[in-house]
């Protein structure tokens, strides 16, 4: 066993804070938030020239060919931030997808100009009418060259600067995986008005043509592309809270140890000490059974169970952490301008993202024989 | 014992209801959730006066109504149950009774019938940015110069202040560090549009304007304004906190929200059958029920206490042991509905009032971001367990 | 709204405070424990001839015909003592059973005898396939002049020292309750060995015969008479719980207050005072909510949801009061021969008594049309 | 990273297994819960030390094993998989170390061998009737004599004095009460054999026989008897505590019942169908199991912790802060399970060992039992929390 990460994984870390320090302070989140767009484009470019659209995307792609540990250690410092930029939606949801499901061509023609930051992707996961596989209604009906999709997609992460959006749909063999531009006739994407701080839309489709070329590996197959690039993506989603668990533990023990009242920094009452222990037990939960499951991918190991563990404790974790930091803060903590509203937000939104602890705990139930 | 409220009690609640339900009618408000700290309705805190509604506690020969505290809870409890503003409560719940219980006769005399009629609105200028759990901290100045006193210093958190009229106003009279802090404070009723008063509004994270900062800059007001004895403002503001933790406003603040929730389980169909007929669905919402329950008959004895006027020393601490318990009780409950909403609704949680696809017109991304602030108002949790265990059960502060 | 208690109850709930002080100490609950019987017999009946076995019964019948909060406050202060009788079982499960259920002649037979102590009687409320009329599997079936019962019973409290043990069976018509001689030929009583403090038992019943007399009211109406007989036999067993947390507070706030660690007392510490705080929120709201459905049953309004509400709610407050309590105690209130132990363990027995939280919650959800 | 044991890390626990599956076999002890702090098994130990298992991690010049950490919570995890007793724990766990960081030669010479070989066992004594929380407050006093001291006093929740050999005891050497009381305490081992020393049990609340209460009524032990240096026996028992504090026995003390609860609700069937089915029972096992996923990964990494052997005073707090957050962690989850299955069971909780229609064998009425119990071994609940907030997270004392 070994709990410590590599020199590479410590370098990047290193880098990725100190990037981030600089170029995007709480200043910019907030700005970010109320932007149309929601990200700088001059950030993205940087963050394409440092490699980090391509990390896990193999060289022979233009990317860097790094791991799933290295992808952790970024997206913990994503989370960290609170990074405004499509890089979960692109790198980890459109990228890692693409790599699971797209013939040698879609990766050739895709993964190189994702790496560069010169498209943006995104991946669509629930329907009115539910979330994954089970819930999907939109159809894609075999026409001449391609298919003619409609539907109706919700929470859709950054469909309205996404060059494509992959859309699961029905087919005639089958759910399939479809690459959908945006801006293709019958697309009608909208920001919905959320409290989550990034940006999510609702994307209607209405016979939206698409070519064969435009269909994601084999049609009928898009249950098990789906299933193979899950694990990941919930990984990612529990380092990415990781990173902002741990800001709200240290922005916590700061304030803990600078307000004072009744003559004495209140970090140094019980209740409060209790809060901060509690909190840091919650995290150091999180940590490893998160790295467990980037080690685990980086491996080749199957890991859908322990990535439903993973996300059914992060999901409680890191909403209880935000609790006890905005209990820590009182008041000022709940002020439009002080920066713990901004993980309070996200820590909803990563709850319900991809399933929250109940629909994890079915699936840890299910793999238990239960 | 005895569980009942009596037949005029209840006619007096249905009196309310179809006063609200007029009113709502004929557009005076617009229910909404939380209406009770940021609601904002003068035109309805009128109709309320005419009615005899503010003030209800008071002695008649101040304009008030000379009815009991049940009464009072009664009509709390129909104004929360439709969501309709409340701006005349910090006058109503505090103000008057602490003039009552510490102003001279001419405060009386002016405040008291000005607060019955609905035409002034209060606000309490109590914490400050190094006084917040800590109320002896506050550094706010007031000098006493000649017959008046000069107002120098920063309020923070100050519900309301920029729809007020007056605020009630905790200040430093003694600057003299070797004596205990507490015993250095005074109250004070100050005219909010006195020269030298500068109100700046403190967002919170649903983007609503409750708080302020409010900054005084040599504010000059008369001696007249001092409220009962000089330095001892502080012991006069803990003898009615607890008219401030007792209402029925922590209990059913949310309640438009529980209401919604049940009719959401209700009509809302998955694979076929309604949300309700999902065991864990039932059992979340089932537990709110009991525990609404519960925490009612808190609230219900809290007024029945403070009716039964017992001033010796233990029938003080039994009040206050009662309104903190049920206080925390209730913000308890409220975080509970809080949770259990955005549990049921999932990403529907994230959608914001006005959101497309929206479940509850989005009443649960509010409740979600309030749930903190809940527990802060009037004490946080932390304060108010500590209460309960030292003056409420008698356990050693130190 | 009232929410004092009357003259009458606070001069009972002295006179048993002062009586159960002096003739029950803990001593003797720790005998009892140990003890084949369970109770003292001498004690017994003194407690018959305070009045307190008839307490409910109707004049008529030789008792003193008080109401439920005169039962409430009384068994508040069994709680309080864990008093070692069988109080419970003979007053309320069968007192208020055949008062419920009765004809005229099986009263006139039965309650002047209960309320002197001359008979103790009992109800039984399970069996192995489960709790309450669902769960009835024993069979009644008609005979030469009466019936013949065969089936087995669990849980059922003090069956062993039992004159009577009323049996619910199902008859050709329906459910049905009878009056079971313990000492009949056929009934088979067995101690089990539980935590509970209390003594439980385990009944086969192999064609037992009982006469037509012996069937309390009609066959096929025990579901209406056991439905209108159980608000009042929660409401009784919040009352017992209510007072054994009442104490556990109250011993609470005493080692707190005495027990000396790091220079001040514990009591000092926020943590021990939040311990506290939380079993005072958590007592206060048991002790209304189980008035409330006292003085409904006393005003003779419907109450089922009420009791449903009042059980639901004491199941977890008295648990976790008797947590908490443990908590302040530590290992000193571990041990056997402190009082600590004798209500942790009944506050597990009352728990599942009857239903526990989330069996109430079950008839609350379905009152409120879920 | 690398969350794999090794090729002969996995061979070991293979050995471990098929070790205590051959004692099972042979009747050489009974599973048992809680068998690693109520078994008694010297037969078993001395098994187990002609493998070479006992003092594992300690250097082979002492007859130790010379393995890390990691081999050593494989072991334990082994042990307390099956409930087999491990009486010889005191000394392997806390006893060896202290000696090896601590211990003269002749001290490690003598004793660590002994320990090693499964003949001696000792017990703890730490607290006292005023000393729990506060271990700064032990009255049992080593007066020096010449060569030798005296020992006067009482110890309280001593574990398995009756059955041990030695006991590992903190005692006052300098009675000057001007010196805060951390600077007067010593380390000794006693031979609970000598004249002077009496052992009473002190039963717990299921009926079982672990603690005792140990007297001291003028015991003469030798100057060797002394571990460390004199005076420093607070601080050389804090810097040894993480070892108590590391191990599986928090999660793992339990594991018979979770194995238990979860073939019971997969055999048991109402209405037809097997108790897994019903969504409750689902999801507040998957909860346990999810639970016991993460609190593996925190133990193996405290192991592994240990194992990188880093002396420096952030690596200490570290460690610290891993070991009282894994204890924490471990804790809150037996408790979970306890009250599970407790849940699942309904009345069948209530029945005891040897009840007719006891569910899993009365094992989880023994669990309710034991349950508040387990927050107060090595620390209570509330002072592990201070540790880790005040030592790992760095807030102030005061």
């Amino acid at each position: 066993m070994d709990f410590s990460l590599g020199e590479g994984q410590t370098m990047l870390r290193t880098t990725a804070r100190d990037f981030l320090t600089s170029e995007c302070p709480k200043k910019l989140v907030r700005e970010m938030e109320q932007d149309e767009k929601g990200y700088p484009p001059a950030l993205w470019q940087k963050m394409a020239e440092m490699g980090w659209l391509g990390l896990v995307v193999p060289e022979a792609y233009g990317g860097m060919g790094l791991g799933y540990l290295d992808l952790a250690v970024l997206l913990q410092e994503a989370g960290r931030f609170c990074l405004p930029a499509p890089f979960f939606s692109s790198v980890v949801l459109g990228g890692l997808t693409i790599m699971a499901a797209g013939s040698a061509s879609q990766k050739q023609e895709l993964l190189p100009k994702l790496a560069e930051g010169k498209a943006i992707l995104t991946l669509s996961l629930s329907e009115p009418e539910g979330y994954y596989t089970a819930g999907v209604r939109t159809t894609a009906t075999p026409a001449t060259d391609g298919w003619s999709l409609s539907g109706t997609k919700l929470f859709v992460t950054d469909a309205h600067i996404a060059d494509y959006i992959i859309c699961p749909a029905q087919t005639p063999e089958g759910l399939g995986l479809f690459l959908v531009d945006r801006n293709a006739p019958g697309v009608t994407c909208s920001l919905l008005k959320t409290i989550s701080g990034d940006k999510q839309c609702s994307v209607v489709l209405d016979k939206v043509q698409v070519s064969s070329a435009g269909a994601l590996g084999e049609p009928g197959k898009g249950k098990n592309y789906l299933d193979k690039v899950m694990p990941a993506v919930l990984m990612a989603k529990c380092a990415e809270m990781l990173g902002g668990a741990e800001q709200v533990l240290e922005m916590s023990l700061t304030y803990a140890r600078e307000r004072v009242q009744f003559g004495r920094p209140i970090g140094s009452f019980q209740a409060v000490q209790h809060h901060c222990a509690n909190m840091a037990i919650a995290l150091e939960g999180l940590r490893y059974i998160t790295y467990k499951v980037a080690w685990l991918l980086d491996e080749g190991l199957p890991c859908a169970t322990e990535a439903a563990i993973a996300k059914a404790y992060a999901s409680d974790a890191y909403q209880q952490i935000a609790w006890l930091g905005a209990s820590v803060h009182a008041s000022i903590g709940f002020t439009v301008d002080h920066d713990l509203p901004l993980y309070y937000r996200r820590a909803k939104a990563a709850e319900v993202a991809f399933g929250d602890a109940f629909y994890h705990q079915e699936l840890v139930a299910q793999a238990a024989g239960f | 014992m005895d569980f009942r409220f009596t037949a005029e009690q209840e006619h007096f609640r249905q009196e309310v209801r179809a006063f609200l339900e007029e009113q709502l009618k004929a557009g005076i408000f617009k229910p909404q959730v939380n209406a009770w700290t940021h609601g904002y309705g003068p035109e309805l805190a009128r109709r309320t006066a005419t009615r005899g509604w503010i003030g209800l506690t008071w002695p008649k020969e101040y304009g008030g109504g000379g009815k009991g505290y049940l009464e009072r809870v009664i009509f709390t409890e129909e104004f929360l149950r439709c969501g309709a503003p409340m701006d005349f409560m910090i006058g109503d719940r505090q103000v008057g009774p602490t003039l009552l219980a510490f102003g001279t006769e001419a405060q009386k005399r002016f405040f008291l019938p000005r607060i019955v009629r609905g035409e002034i609105r209060f606000c309490i200028g109590m914490s400050e940015p190094q006084a917040g759990s800590d109320l002896s901290a506050v550094k706010t100045r007031a000098a006493a110069d000649g017959d008046s006193f000069i107002i120098n210093g920063q309020k923070l958190w100050t519900s309301a202040a920029h729809v007020s009229d007056y605020v009630y106003l905790l200040a430093r009279t003694n600057p003299d560090t070797a004596i205990p802090a507490a015993r250095t404070l005074s109250d004070f009723i100050v005219d909010l549009k006195l020269p030298g008063i500068t109100i700046v509004p403190v967002v919170d994270m649903t983007g609503g304007h409750m708080w302020n900062e409010v900054f005084f800059d040599s504010v000059r007001v008369p001696g007249s304004a001092l409220v009962g004895q000089k330095d001892r403002g502080f012991y006069q503001h803990m003898a009615i906190l607890d008219h401030e933790r007792s209402g029925m406003e922590r209990l059913m603040g949310n309640y438009p929200l529980l209401t919604a929730i049940s009719r959401y389980v209700r009509d809302t169909h998955v694979a076929g059958a309604p949300l309700c007929q999902k065991e864990w669905v039932r059992h979340l919402l089932a537990d709110l029920l009991v525990k609404y329950e519960v925490g009612k008959s808190l609230i219900y004895r809290v007024a029945w206490l403070i009716d039964q006027k017992d001033d010796s020393a233990a029938g003080r601490i039994e009040l206050t042991r009662s309104t903190c318990i049920a206080k925390a009780f209730g913000t308890r409950y409220e975080q509970a509905l809080d949770k259990a909403a955005a549990r049921i609704l999932g990403p529907g949680t994230l959608l914001a009032e006005g959101a497309e696809w929206a479940p509850l017109a989005g009443m649960a991304s509010l409740a979600y971001l309030y749930s903190p602030a809940h527990t802060t108002q009037a004490g946080t949790h932390e304060i108010l367990l500590n209460v309960i265990a030292t003056r409420g059960l008698g356990l050693p502060a130190r």
